[in-house]
């Protein structure tokens, strides 16, 4: 009887728990704090309990939820996840939780607003990955902005506006075309906006082209790629530590959803067409932002740029599945390339989140984020020097770290469809080194230079758990992904299927 | 022989004639100490009003005064949501009118008379109605401007708008005679067929065309959208509320009945449909670019309500059904976003401060969280982000214009989205990002009546995004066949 | 022989005439006041016009209504204007321009 | 009966779990409790090798291959974590274990007085892990795991100092020159998984035939042969973790870290994991002439070239250093020779005579109180008997002395290599000739420098000043002048010694016969008839004695012989000449002491050039031309057209109304050119 709203519940749990959170008001900030980590945590307990009650055997999609929303537009309000999205959900409440952990004392000018708005993201972000039909995706999808701005706006540092600003309307100018997009379809599906409808619709090459480029420019704006990934280092160099960790950890897995839910299924053969057009700006992604990664100044930029050389083996993963189906009929490969997609987004989730919370925690010692300033942080923050380089190392794509796993598989199935593109890919493993442990080398190593750092303390216990729970999540992830695979399994099988289905 | 049966169907409007000029004498015999039971009383009148047009409602469409007079869906809605958001407005004003010494009976009578033009004009059965309902609204529109008699400013938009009021009717005038001439009916059922098979079809589209100025000039579409910021801008706040709302559904019904009614026969709507969309994509255009350069929050939203003209005219340049419901639901959705933006500013403003430029809202976060967060609502509900009423009234338009064939009309639409987004993202900044300005903390306006309803006002911005199925589905049932 | 179309020549003529004037005209309000005015008695001419080739009395009674309803913009032109006067001291166009852009 | 999966499992653990004790309890274990928590997890790990070795060896237990856990399944992919353990396995579980161990029981003595003790011995634990992981893997991913991991382990102890600027100078280019490597190993593991399908090793080999006539689609008009693409790649993997040239810049600089890991991870074990990998893809190597040659020559290149590098270094561990070098291209040549038997012998060999030659310089440089330059040394040995004499056990098994166990290695090595005909094969075997001349040369020159000869140090007492204040923090003491004078170092560093010397001394003699010539490795390394030099060395093979013997009338031993000659002049009796030679060949001796420029060039190159190419690409790309001149930029242009337009609203009536009428006209006429 749960299951009929178990993903609604799961959605507008964090949205409504906003309320009071908000009603704390700024005179009751720890009323505030507890009541949204309260919030956060039940969420993440839903969340488990839709993951032991998933059935991770079966491809179908489950505890779906299907009401009429608006009869007179035929909107329907459909949810339901398959093992990819329920992969992607525990994400989000996991973060949703160490977030909020991680803001505890750190955000003094209205906590209440802050976590108000942080529930409401999560809400929101899970609401994408449930929804079946295409309005109410768009309308989470897009809704997701309004806390994102206030967040970076109200607590970001000080370029903010611009920052946020950029942040919002690139995106929104990425997906104002998917809307377009999504009512073109609509029309030609005679009146439906369900994914599914959407997805058995016979179009042409010329109108799937033009769908293709319109999902293309929405999602890419948002995982990033290049050339529209210029946002996401503002964004994240200005956004408060919680908005950084919640940006890369789960609304960049969002682009790579979008492909998944949109792209793959609705245009198949434009994705097939323009798949080396998406397969060349994920490998630009790894070679030109590696080499852009390398020389930054800012910490928060490195990690934001490294960010989007990660991303790329997702869309790469994705669109490198396209070539194996379609034209070696490689559909192993395919999935293998799939899942390592899939497996990288969790990871970089958990990864990304991590580092941007291990820079929160210099930043709140330091208030400085430049590398320069560092220099020598191991001799006085030795565990903290451990979280650190454990993730750093992670970044860099380390076997044991849930950072290599993805890549692992991406590079694999890569060779099987075109041994170049792996030699690209696999550059990671250089670049990738060099500018995470660069940085490493100036901010943990050495003599410390700047006196304010040898004032430094040692994480308190508050910071020690959200480093511990995201280390736990890429570890064990990193010696033992199956359980993770397995859970997408079904889902990726049928997905990869779907791609040999020609629409025209 | 008017018959007891017209003076039925004409019911709602003769009571707010009657009421009005009852308000007028009240008013005179009045003390002004008493003048909070005018202004409640105003209230009820419009209330009661709303009442009476939806409990006498007839199943059919009925005519009165043969046809003169149409009582349809089309007209009960429109005049719902006028009356509902005049009744706003009422609310809204009081503290600000009490503040600066206009708290006078002229406002509440001047406003009711604009609404029964509005009522008129959507109910128009005929060129004549059509004109004179108009007159009623603008004339009673000129002498609110003017209402302030001290501000030099305030006589300024009133001579802008006076004037290029009278060259629009001017011109609507001049449009209809030719098409009187080509069809030699007045009456738009009659028109409908008779402008199928005329004699003299350049004559009645040159009618059309200027018939097309005026509709355009009370929808304040570019090219014909000059006086909007201006009389925007130098209007008592209190009054430009109410002419950025009600009349804009009023302009709609007027543009249906015009066009629809009177013109609809699809071998001339392919005509005004090109020129409908030529004046979206300016109004679109001019709007959105232009509000980005104001520093005056009420040009910022004089321009804005320009792009969403252009929208409004997405949907109407449709012309199907289907491009009718989302153009009024677009309507309606603007009149209800426009009064809450107003409201806030009306709520900010107090005795000596108008609350006008953008800067005055710096920092309102910090001064008053709450009017802050509603301002957030419905910035966002005007730049059309989701789950805000916007969007979906945006989602109509668009969706109407793909389905009518204009993609690119729709992709143009979808472009000055972005642009028109930065100046509402502007507003929320200054609101949320700035500190406020040493010196200007004024406090809000504390009246309780106010508060209470702009709150639900601009929530319902936020609830109706979870629940416009009905509204809408209302809105289509006018326009089915 | 005049025909209908020598009316409505005049009709256009008039009404140019008057549209003309009003941006032409750079001066004086009350200039404006009397284009308008002319503007609808372009518009009347046509109404009778028309009204006397249908056949049909309605464009006549048109032109009643206009004549009335434009006494009333009139006298609410000329209400404006002296306020205008009375806040600025002028009534030249050329100096109502303190609110643009 | 088969092996026990426990003790396999206890074996890799075992380290593991000192590792953890040590690094994360190690404030309340102490230093004492973390060195026994590391060293009894070793120890455990050690004893159970040998057991594992004797079972295999006598027969008592067969091979062991099966899965723990599924890595990932994914249709018909799939990676475990997973054992395969045979003879050669075993043999390098011995060799890891036995060297760590013993390093293990010297950094008590090494590293006593350092700051950091408990993190030291949790990563030399941790290595130890790694490294068992890398040998005992049944699988391609497990193996690249290991790989990585002894990478960063590597890491971690090149910069154990982390406060001096060189050693994360060094560990920074040791991991990304290693990632070098891996690129191409990675490349190589989804060759082998695109080829044959599968990761597990022997499913791999067991269909490796198949990968005959494959060819892999470079271009549209190029193709390679499928086993000479995996073989290099992979090989390319051993060149980054093996040294080899180009990729062997790495290693000289590893000497930063502390002295027991030089000897552990930098001589003994993770280098040679390169090797230890060659060896185990033998099945696939063998299919490829092309690859064969390719690491016939790369060996052979780094065998000589580098070797000549040690001759004109002063610092004691990088001297070492360059003979691992060196020595890692012997073991290369074999390989490329497929004389995969005789690489591993050799590595095994190598692994304890370079860890004893480490660790006895690490027993100079702590008598010498973290002095390394030779030039300040000088007649050590009547301070350090004990050191001295392993020290030159140690060197003469390096040189190939008959009778030592270097000399069994090395030999099969140069004949193996003389028996080959493949492409390339004349070039290596003068290589490895002449590297036995310059091997020699260099150990004998720094055996006098350290050793022999006059004493270059002063000692000068200086009293009240705390031995643990000025170790090896303080980089700014005079050179050559100590505060104490040299002495032998305690127990836990000379038994070390004492244990590494023995099978430095005896291994070749013992373990030749069975390795080489005895099949003793069974099926773990494969050879295809025609290209079994050793099966063809094995035929002439009358015993070790006969083999030493014999030794001395060969050109091997007359090189080493000559270069002890020339030396013994030199550093004993007339050290002029050496500055006369040096001043004689300026050139050649500043090319080498400047490494052939390759450490230059690749600074350039690659580190100073990357990042001008990152600004260039940064500032270039995003900055100017994305975010100025697309984003900001298309900003900008609607700000710009929106201030024009703005104009347009003069505050003119008479412009107002113009604009009206300017719209009607333009209805009017976009109707007159529609109905034109």
């Amino acid at each position: 009887m749960f299951n009929h709203f178990l993903l609604s519940l799961l959605i507008w749990l964090p949205v409504v728990g906003a309320i009071p959170v908000l009603l704390a008001g700024s005179a009751r900030p720890n009323l505030a704090r507890w009541t949204a980590l309260l919030m956060a945590v039940l969420t993440f307990a839903v969340s488990l309990v839709l993951l032991m009650q998933f059935n991770a055997d079966s491809p179908l999609k489950q505890f779906t939820e299907d009401y009429q929303w608006i009869s007179a537009l035929n909107v329907h309000y459909g949810l339901a996840v398959d093992g990819i999205s329920v992969a992607l959900i525990l994400l989000t409440s996991f973060v949703g939780i160490l977030v909020i952990i991680g803001a505890w004392d750190v955000i003094q000018d209205k906590p209440h607003q802050y976590m108000a708005a942080m529930l409401v993201l999560e809400g929101l972000m899970i609401g994408v990955f449930c929804a079946t039909d295409a309005l109410l995706f768009y309308a989470f999808f897009e809704a997701m902005l309004i806390p994102m701005f206030i967040l970076i706006g109200v607590w970001g540092g000080p370029r903010r506006v611009y920052a946020t600003l950029k942040f919002f309307i690139y995106t929104f100018l990425g997906s104002i075309f998917m809307l377009i997009g999504l009512i073109y379809l609509y029309n030609k599906a005679g009146g439906s906006f369900d994914l599914n409808t959407l997805a058995g619709l016979r179009l042409s090459m010329k109108e799937q082209s033009w769908l293709f480029f319109a999902f293309l420019f929405a999602f890419a704006v948002k995982v990033p790629m290049v050339p529209v990934h210029t946002w996401l280092p503002d964004a994240h160099v200005e956004a408060p530590t919680g908005g950084s960790v919640v940006l890369a950890a789960v609304m960049l897995k969002i682009g790579g959803y979008g492909f998944l839910r949109f792209s793959l299924p609705i245009v198949p053969d434009a994705s097939e067409a323009y798949a080396w057009l998406v397969i060349g700006l994920s490998l630009l992604a790894v070679v030109y932002i590696g080499y852009i990664a390398l020389v930054q100044e800012d910490m928060k930029k490195l990690v934001a740029y490294s960010s989007v050389a990660h991303m790329g083996f997702v869309t790469l993963g994705i669109f490198i599945a396209f070539m194996l189906v379609r034209s070696d009929n490689n559909l192993d490969a395919a999935k293998l390339g799939m899942q390592g997609a899939m497996v990288q987004m969790i990871s970089h989730g958990f990864i990304s989140g991590a580092m941007f919370s291990c820079i929160g925690v210099l930043y709140d010692r330091l208030h400085s984020r430049q590398i320069k300033d560092y220099g020598g942080v191991i001799n006085v923050m030795p565990w903290f020097g451990f979280f650190y380089l454990f993730f750093a190392m992670a970044n860099s794509g380390l076997p044991g770290t849930s950072g290599f796993v993805g890549e692992f598989m991406v590079i694999l199935a890569s060779f099987s469809a075109n041994p170049w593109i792996a030699l690209f890919a696999a550059f990671t493993l250089i670049i990738g080194a060099a500018y995470t442990l660069w940085m490493v080398k100036r901010v943990m190593w050495g003599e410390i230079t700047n006196p304010h750092v040898a004032e430094m303390k040692d994480i308190n216990g508050r910071e020690a758990f959200v480093l511990i729970a995201f280390a736990a999540a890429v570890l064990v992830l990193g010696v033992w992904p199956q359980p993770l695979i397995h859970l997408m399994d079904a889902s990726v099988t049928q997905l990869v299927q779907q791609l040999g289905n020609h629409k025209i | 022989m008017p018959n007891m049966n017209d003076i039925l169907i004409l019911l709602p409007e003769l009571y707010l004639v009657v009421a009005a000029c009852v308000l007028l004498l009240l008013d005179a015999f009045m003390t002004p100490a008493r003048r909070g039971v005018l202004h409640w009383l105003s209230i009820g009148v419009l209330l009661i009003a709303m009442y009476l047009v939806v409990a006498g409602q007839p199943e059919q469409t009925v005519t009165a005064f043969n046809g003169m007079f149409v009582r349809d869906r089309v007209a009960e809605i429109l005049k719902v949501f006028a009356l509902l958001s005049t009744a706003l407005v009422f609310v809204y004003a009081r503290p600000y009118l009490i503040d600066r010494k206009l708290y006078v009976g002229e406002f509440y009578t001047l406003t009711i008379f604009a609404v029964i033009g509005i009522m008129l004009l959507v109910s128009a059965g005929n060129l004549l109605t059509v004109y004179l309902g108009l007159e009623l609204l603008t004339l009673s529109s000129y002498a609110l401007v003017a209402l302030n008699r001290d501000s030099s400013l305030s006589s300024e938009a009133a001579i802008k708008y006076f004037v290029l009021g009278a060259l629009a009717s001017g011109m609507l005038l001049y449009g209809m005679s030719m098409v009187y001439g080509a069809t030699g009916t007045l009456d738009l059922v009659q028109l409908h067929t008779a402008a199928v098979h005329n004699t003299m079809p350049n004559l009645l589209l040159f009618g059309l065309i200027f018939m097309i100025v005026g509709i355009g000039f009370k929808l304040g579409a570019a090219p014909f959208h000059m006086w909007i910021p201006d009389v925007y801008q130098g209007s008592p706040t209190a009054v430009t509320i109410f002419i950025g709302s009600a009349p804009k559904l009023a302009a709609f019904g007027m543009a249906y009945r015009l066009l629809e009614s009177g013109m609809g026969d699809p071998s001339i709507a392919h005509h005004w449909q090109q020129m409908l969309a030529v004046l979206a994509v300016l109004s679109l255009a001019i709007g959105n670019l232009v509000a980005i350069v104001q520093t005056n929050l009420k040009r910022v939203l004089a321009y804005s309500t320009i792009s969403h003209m252009g929208y409004l005219l997405l949907g109407l340049a449709s012309a199907n059904s289907e491009g009718y419901a989302a153009a009024m639901f677009y309507a309606i959705s603007y009149a209800l976003m426009g009064t809450a933006a107003f409201g806030v500013i009306l709520a900010l403003a107090r005795a000596g401060f108008e609350c006008e430029e953008v800067d005055d809202l710096k920092g309102l976060n910090q001064r008053s969280p709450w009017l802050a967060f509603l301002m957030l609502l419905v910035m966002f509900s005007l730049a059309g982000v989701p789950p805000m009423f916007g969007f979906f009234a945006k989602l109509m338009v668009l969706q109407a214009a793909v389905n009518a064939g204009m993609l690119w009309l729709a992709i143009v639409g979808a472009v000055f989205a972005i642009i028109g987004l930065y100046y509402y993202l502007r507003v929320v900044k200054v609101m949320y990002f700035d500190k406020p300005v040493e010196g200007t903390e004024h406090k809000p306006q504390a009246d309780v009546s106010l508060r209470f309803v702009l709150s639900l006002n601009a929530f319902a911005l936020l609830v109706m995004g979870f629940c416009w199925g009905p509204l809408l589905e209302w809105c289509k049932s006018a326009f089915a066949a | 022989m005049i025909t209908l179309s020598h009316f409505i020549v005049l009709g256009a003529v008039l009404f140019c005439i008057a549209v003309a004037s009003l941006f032409i005209n750079r001066k004086n309000v009350i200039v404006l006041l009397m284009s308008i005015e002319l503007m609808l008695l372009a518009v009347n001419i046509n109404f009778v016009a028309f009204s006397r080739f249908h056949g049909d009395p309605a464009g006549q009674v048109f032109v009643f209504f206009i004549l009335t309803v434009a006494a009333a913009e009139t006298a609410i032109g000329l209400a404006i204007l002296v306020l205008l006067f009375r806040n600025r001291s002028t009534i030249n166009i050329a100096q109502i321009d303190s609110m643009k852009g | 009966m088969e092996l026990s999966t426990s003790i396999l499992l206890t074996i890799a653990l075992a380290p593991l779990v000192g590792c953890v004790l040590a690094g994360f309890l190690g404030r309340f274990l102490g230093r004492a409790g973390s060195h026994s928590a590391t060293i009894l997890g070793v120890a455990i790990s050690c004893g159970l090798s040998f057991y594992v070795l004797y079972q295999l060896t006598t027969g008592a237990a067969t091979n062991y291959n099966h899965n723990l856990y599924t890595w990932f399944e994914i249709g018909k992919f799939s990676a475990s974590v997973g054992f395969l353990i045979d003879r050669l396995t075993a043999m390098m579980m011995v060799v890891v274990t036995f060297v760590s161990l013993l390093v293990h029981i010297y950094t008590i003595g090494y590293m006593k007085d350092d700051p950091g003790y408990q993190r030291f011995f949790s990563y030399i634990s941790l290595f130890t892990f790694s490294m068992l992981m890398l040998v005992m893997s049944n699988n391609f991913m497990q193996l690249f795991f290991g790989w990585e991991a002894v990478g960063l382990v590597s890491y971690l102890l090149i910069g154990f100092w982390y406060k001096k600027p060189t050693a994360i100078y060094a560990n920074l280019k040791a991991f990304v020159v290693n990632r070098v490597g891996d690129f191409g190993f990675l490349l190589g593991i989804a060759a082998v998984l695109f080829f044959l399908n599968t990761l597990d090793y022997a499913t791999a080999f067991h269909n490796a035939d198949t990968l005959i006539g494959k060819t892999l689609h470079i271009t549209s008009t190029v193709q390679w042969d499928a086993a000479t693409v995996i073989g290099i790649l992979l090989f390319i993997g051993a060149m980054g973790k093996s040294a080899q040239v180009p990729l062997h810049v790495w290693l000289p600089d590893s000497m930063e870290g502390p002295t027991p890991i030089s000897a552990l991870i930098h001589a003994a074990t993770m280098v040679t994991a390169g090797i230890f990998m060659v060896a185990r893809m033998s099945p696939i190597f063998e299919l490829s002439e092309g690859a064969l040659s390719f690491v016939m020559v790369i060996g052979a290149t780094g065998a000589l070239f580098t070797g000549l590098i040690g001759i004109v270094q002063n610092d004691i561990k990088r001297v070492v250093a360059y003979s691992t070098l060196s020595q890692l291209g012997y073991m290369t040549v074999a390989l490329g020779a497929s004389a995969y038997a005789g690489a591993v012998f050799h590595l095994m060999t190598h692994a304890f005579f370079k860890a004893l030659l480490f660790l006895g310089a690490g027993s100079v440089i702590i008598a010498m109180h973290h002095e390394q330059d030779m030039r300040y040394m000088g007649g050590l040995r009547k301070y350090m008997p004990i050191t001295w004499i392993t020290m030159w056990i140690g060197s003469l098994a390096l040189c190939g002395v008959p009778f030592f166990a270097g000399f069994y290695s090395k030999d099969a090595i140069i004949e193996a290599v003389g028996e080959s005909h493949r492409w390339g094969a004349g070039y290596a075997y003068f290589c490895v000739l002449a590297g036995a001349f310059v091997t020699a040369t260099y150990t004998f020159r720094q055996m006098y420098l350290t050793f022999h000869g006059k004493e270059r140090f002063k000692v000068v007492e200086q009293h009240g000043h705390g031995h643990h204040d000025e170790h090896h923090d303080d980089e700014h003491h005079e050179p050559g002048v100590l505060h104490h004078a040299p002495k032998e170092s305690p127990w836990v560093v000379t038994l070390p010694l004492i244990l590494l010397a023995i099978p430095s001394l005896l291994i070749g003699y013992f373990a030749i016969q069975p390795m080489l010539y005895g099949d003793w490795f069974g099926g773990s390394i494969q050879v295809h008839e025609i290209n079994n030099v050793l099966g063809k060395l094995g035929e002439e093979f009358h015993g070790s004695l006969a083999m030493a013997l014999h030794g001395f009338g060969q050109p091997p031993f007359w090189l080493v012989a000559a270069a002890f000659a020339i030396t013994t002049y030199i550093y004993l009796f007339n050290p002029s000449v050496a500055d006369k030679i040096k001043s004689a060949l300026k050139p050649l001796w500043t090319m080498l002491d400047r490494k052939y420029w390759i450490d230059d060039v690749y600074y350039a190159v690659f580190a100073k050039g990357g990042v001008m190419l990152g600004r260039a690409l940064w500032k270039g790309g995003d900055a100017a031309v994305i975010d100025g001149a697309l984003v900001d930029g298309s900003a900008n242009l609607v700000q710009r057209i929106a201030s024009g337009v703005r104009r347009l609203q003069s505050g003119y009536l008479y412009h107002y109304a113009f604009a009206m009428i300017l719209g009607l006209i333009l209805l009017l006429g976009g109707y007159w050119l529609v109905g034109q």
